[in-house]
C-alpha cells in the first residue's frame, strides 16, 4: 500500500498548528526516516496517517482508503493492516508481555493455537520471550519499548509506523531494533520511523523527511542523506 | 469460534476483576428486582382482594311503583360494567321478606295491600363502578331510590387505585433505577478499561468484538440479579403469606403456583433486557468517542 | 490553610467528575436511608398501634366463691408486668349487670341467691404478657376460671415480635447496603485515580492529605443522600398518613413531630457516620498498599 | 545529603535479579551518571534510592534516613527532598501542565501565591509556559519530557533522581536540559542521571557509573571516563 498525502494542515483547538500544508508520497516497501525537533510534528503526522488525527484540511490516500471517507467499519479493517509503535508505548497493564503480543492476533480471530505460535516466535525475535510473563509495568523501559514492537509487526502489516522506537533503548540495542526493522522491510512492509536518533540515520542510510514546525523542509532520497540536518 | 471463545474469557475477566462491583451491582440489581417483584405482587394481591370483596358488590335500585320492570332492566344493562342483574317483583320481594321473618311470618299479613317497590338488584364488577352507576340509577325517571354501600365501596375504589398507582410508581422508579445501576457499573468497568479500549481500537479490533464482553458482562449481571430477586421472592413471599394468613385469617392472598412462576420469568426476562440495553447505551456511546479521530 | 482550600477544591474535583457515579451513588443512598426510614416509621406506628390496643387488655380472673378478694389481689400483685388490678366482688358484680339490663333489670331478681363469683379485673401492658399471666392464674388454687380475648392477645403479640424482627432485618441490611454502596464509590473513586495516587505519594504528598478528599467525598455523599432521604420520608409520610387515615379510621398513626424530626435528625448523622467509615476503609487500604515497596 | 548504598541486591518475584550487590557512595552536591544496557538495573537503582524499591538485601542510607527503617509517616517528608523525573514521565492526563507542576507544592502547603510564582517561573525556565494550559495527552513526547523534568525541580530537592531525561528529546533541546540539570547541580542539588545518550556523557563531564546485569562494574570520576563503555 502506498500512502498519499496532499496538503495536509491540522491546527488543533488552541489554535497549536501542528502541521501546516504536508505533502507527503510514500511508495509500498519503501523506509522512511522522519526527522525534526521536538514538537515538530513527526507524531501528529503518523497519527493522520493512522487516522488518529483528522487533517483541518488536505487528503490522504492509503491504498484504496480515502481516509477522510472511511466509513467505521472499514477503518477497523483498514487499521489490521498497520502495525504502529506508539511512542508512549501504550502497553495493557493488566496483561502479560505474552498477552499483550497475542490480543491484536485474537481481535482479529486468529485461532488460539497460531496465536500462540506466532506470538512466541515475534517475543523471540526481540528477545523478550525470557519475560513472557511478566506484566509491563514490570518490564525496564527498553524491555518496554520491545515489547511494543513485537506488538506493531505480530500481524505482519503493510505498513509500519514506529514512533521513537530506540528512545529508551542503549546504542546496541537501537542497532538490533533498526536491523529488525530493515529485515522486516525487506519482506515488503512499508516503514515510516520517527527518530531523534542521529547515529542510527547515519549508520541505516534509507529515506530521510525532516519536519519542522509542521512543514516539510527535507526529503533526501535514500544515500543522498547529509548529517547537518536537525533531528 | 476462537472468537467466542475470546468473547466468554473476557467476559468472566470483566466480571471478577473488579469482582466487589460486581457483587455489588447484583445486589442493587437483586434489590430493585425484589422491590420490583414485591410490587407487583402487592398489586396482584390488592386486585385479589378487591375481587374477592367486589364479587358481592350490589347496587339496589327500588322502583316507582308500577312501573315495567324488564323495560327499566333493559335500559340498566346498557351501562355497562353491570355483571348481573336480577329483577324482584313485588310479590317477590315479599316472599322474601316472610322467609326472613320464619315463624313470624303472619305480621306480613298486617301490612294489607303489598306495599313493597319493584326492585332491580345490579352487580357491578369494580367497587369504583358503583358510584357513577348509582348517579345515573337515580337520574332515571323510574328509580325511586338506590341503596348501596357507599361508603365501603368507594373506599375500596380509592384504596384499589391508591395501590394502583403506588406499583406503578414502583414499576417506573424500579425500571429507572435499574438501568441506572446496570449502567453505571458497565460504564465503570468501560471507564477502568479506557485505556484497553482505547488500544484495541487502534490495533484494529471492531466495534463489536469490543463492546460485546461488556455488553454480555451486563446482561449476565441483570440476569442473575432478577433470578436472585426472583428466588428471594417467591420463597419468601410463601412464608409471608403462612404468616399474614394466620393472623389475619379474614384476607385471601393469592397462592398461583402458575401466576407466581410466570412472574418469575418475567423478572429475569426484563433482568436481561435491561442490562442490555444499559450496557449497550454505557459501551457504545464510549466507543463512538474512542473512534472520533482528533 | 491554603492546605484547606486545596481540600475543598479536590473533593468537589473528585464528586463532579463522575458526577454520574456520584449522583447514582446519592440516589442509592437515599434509596437505603428511605428503607431504613420507613421501616423505623413502621415499627413506631405498630409499637404505637399496639400500645393502643392493648391499653385495652385485661383477663378476667373468676375466683372461687368465698375467696378472700384482698388476698388473690396482693398475691396476683406480685406476678409482675402487671398495670392495673380491680376487684369486684359478687355485689359489685351484680349491680354491673343491673345497669347493663337496663328496664329489664327486675329479671335478676329471678336469680334468687347472687350467682355471681368475686372477680379480678387484671390489666396488663403488652399483648405478649397475657399468655403467661393466664396460665399462672389458672395454677392459682383460688381461681375458678379465666377468661381473656386469647386469640387476639396472641396475634398482636405475633405481629409485633413480626414487625420488630422485620425492622431489625430492614436495619441490619440498609446499614450493610449504605457501607458497601459508599464503600464501593470511594473504592471506584480511588481506582479511577490510582496512577495519580501513586504519583502524588511519590513526590511526598503524606497519607493524609491523599486520603481527605476521597473521606470528605464519602461524608458528603453519605450525608446528602440521608438528608434527601429524611426529607422526602417525612413528607411522604404526612400525606400517606393522612391518606390511610381516611380510609382506615379505625387505627391510629403517630404524628409526633418532635419524634419525626429526631428521626431526620439520626438518619443524616448515621449517613455521615457511615461514609465517613466506609471511605476511610475504601481510601486507607489502597494508600497503604501503594506506599508499601515493591 | 549523601546516599550510601552498600550491598544492594535486589530478587523481584520470579528469581529475577535486579541488583546484585552494589555498593555505591554519592556525595552531596555531586553528578552522576547512571549508564548501561537495557534491563541493566539502572532504574531499579534509582527506585531503591526514592524507596520505591525494598532491597532485598542490605543498606541504604540517605541523609540521616535509614531507608530500611523510615516509618510511613518519614516517608513523604523524605521524598520532599527528593525530585524524581520518571522514565515512563507519569504526569496526570486529567491536570493541565500547570497544574502538574502546581500540584506538588500544593501537597507541601505552599500557599497559592508562591505556587503559581514557583510553578510559573520552572515552565518558563523549561520553556514550557506556553503550553501550560495543554494537557499531557495533548503534548509531544519532548514537550511531556519536559514538563516531567519541571515537576521534578519545582520544588528545588536535595537529590534529583533523573531517569532517562532526553529519551524523547531532540540533541538540541537534550543539550538544554543537561545544561539545566547542571546548573541546578551549581546550586548544590545532589544530581543522579540514568541515561542511553552517548553524546551527553562525552559533552558535558561528569563522575560515570556504569551497570551490567545488576552490578556495578565501572566507577569513574568527573573527567577519567573513556568513551568505550556500553550505554
Ligand atoms: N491533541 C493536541 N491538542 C493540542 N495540541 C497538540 C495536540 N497534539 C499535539 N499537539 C501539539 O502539536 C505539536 C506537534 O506535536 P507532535 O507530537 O506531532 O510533535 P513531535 O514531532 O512528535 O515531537 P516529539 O519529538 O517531542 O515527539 C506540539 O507542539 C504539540 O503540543
Ligand atoms: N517489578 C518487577 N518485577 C520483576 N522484574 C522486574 C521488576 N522491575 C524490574 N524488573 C526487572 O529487572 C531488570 C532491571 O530493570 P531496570 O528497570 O532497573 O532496567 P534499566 O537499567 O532501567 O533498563 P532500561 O535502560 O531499559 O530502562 C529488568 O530485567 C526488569 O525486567
Ligand atoms: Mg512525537
Ligand atoms: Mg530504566
Amino acid at each position: 500500500m502506498d500512502i498519499r498525502i496532499s496538503g495536509v494542515t491540522k491546527i488543533f483547538e488552541g489554535d497549536i498548528v501542528a502541521l501546516d500544508g504536508v505533502y507527503l508520497s510514500v511508495g509500498a516497501g519503501e523506509f522512511v526516516y522522519l526527522v525534526g525537533t521536538t514538537g515538530s510534528g513527526k507524531t501528529t503526522l503518523l497519527r493522520v496517517i493512522s487516522r488518529e488525527v483528522l487533517p483541518t484540511k488536505g487528503q490522504v490516500l492509503v491504498g484504496e482508503f480515502d481516509l477522510r471517507r472511511i466509513r467505521y467499519n472499514d477503518l477497523a479493517y483498514y487499521r489490521r493492516d498497520l502495525g504502529i509503535v506508539f511512542q508512549d508505548f501504550r502497553l495493557l497493564p493488566h496483561l502479560t508481555v505474552f498477552e499483550n503480543v497475542a490480543f491484536i492476533l485474537e481481535a482479529m480471530g486468529v485461532p488460539p493455537k497460531e496465536v500462540r505460535d506466532r506470538s512466541g516466535f515475534i517475543l523471540e525475535r526481540v528477545g523478550m520471550w525470557h519475560r513472557r510473563f511478566l506484566r509491563p509495568p514490570q518490564l525496564s523501559g527498553g524491555e518496554q519499548q520491545r515489547v511494543a514492537i513485537a506488538r506493531a509487526i505480530v500481524n505482519a502489516p503493510a505498513i509500519l509506523l514506529a514512533d521513537e522506537p530506540t528512545g529508551n533503548l542503549d546504542p546496541r540495542t537501537s542497532d538490533e531494533i533498526v536491523q529488525l526493522l530493515t529485515s522486516i522491510n525487506a519482506s515488503g512492509t512499508t516503514v515510516i520511523m520517527a527518530t531523534h536518533n542521529q547515529y542510527l540515520v547515519d549508520a541505516y542510510r534509507h529515506r530521510v523527511v525532516e519536519v519542522h514546525r509542521g512543514r516539510i523542509i527535507r526529503d533526501e532520497p535514500q544515500g543522498r542523506y547529509m548529517a547537518d540536518v536537525d533531528l | 469460534m476462537s472468537t467466542f471463545r475470546y468473547l466468554m474469557r473476557d467476559t468472566f475477566r470483566l466480571l471478577f476483576r473488579h469482582w466487589g462491583m460486581s457483587l455489588l451491582t447484583l445486589f442493587s440489581i437483586s434489590a430493585v428486582f425484589f422491590l420490583l417483584g414485591a410490587s407487583s405482587l402487592l398489586s396482584l394481591n390488592a386486585r385479589h382482594l378487591l375481587d374477592n370483596v367486589e364479587g358481592q358488590l350490589t347496587v339496589q335500585a327500588y322502583l316507582k311503583a308500577g312501573t315495567d320492570l324488564a323495560a327499566a332492566r333493559d335500559k340498566v344493562q346498557s351501562f355497562g360494567n353491570i355483571v348481573q342483574i336480577t329483577s324482584v317483583t313485588p310479590d317477590e320481594a315479599l316472599e322474601r321478606l316472610k322467609a326472613r321473618l320464619g315463624n313470624r311470618a303472619e305480621v306480613v299479613t298486617l301490612l294489607g295491600d303489598n306495599p313493597l317497590p319493584p326492585t332491580l338488584e345490579i352487580r357491578v364488577e369494580r367497587a369504583s363502578h358503583v358510584p357513577p352507576l348509582a348517579r345515573r340509577l337515580v337520574a332515571m325517571a323510574e328509580v325511586d331510590d338506590v341503596v348501596y354501600a357507599g361508603g365501603l365501596a368507594e373506599k375500596l375504589s380509592r384504596l384499589s387505585s391508591f395501590v394502583g398507582r403506588l406499583s406503578m410508581a414502583i414499576l417506573v422508579i424500579a425500571i429507572v433505577a435499574a438501568v441506572m445501576v446496570l449502567f453505571n457499573t458497565v460504564r465503570m468497568a468501560v471507564y477502568s478499561r479506557r485505556d484497553e479500549i482505547h488500544v484495541m481500537l487502534q490495533v484494529g479490533a471492531t466495534q463489536t468484538y469490543v463492546a460485546l464482553p461488556f455488553v454480555l458482562q451486563g446482561m449476565l449481571l441483570g440476569m442473575a440479579g432478577a433470578a436472585l430477586a426472583a428466588l428471594t421472592l417467591l420463597k419468601g413471599y410463601a412464608s409471608a403469606v403462612d404468616v399474614l394468613a394466620s393472623t389475619m385469617p379474614f384476607l385471601q392472598f393469592l397462592r398461583d403456583g402458575a401466576l407466581l412462576a410466570r412472574l418469575g420469568v418475567v423478572l429475569v426476562g426484563a433482568g436481561i433486557s435491561l442490562g442490555w440495553i444499559a450496557s449497550w447505551l454505557a459501551v457504545v456511546r464510549f466507543i463512538r468517542a474512542a473512534m472520533k479521530p482528533l
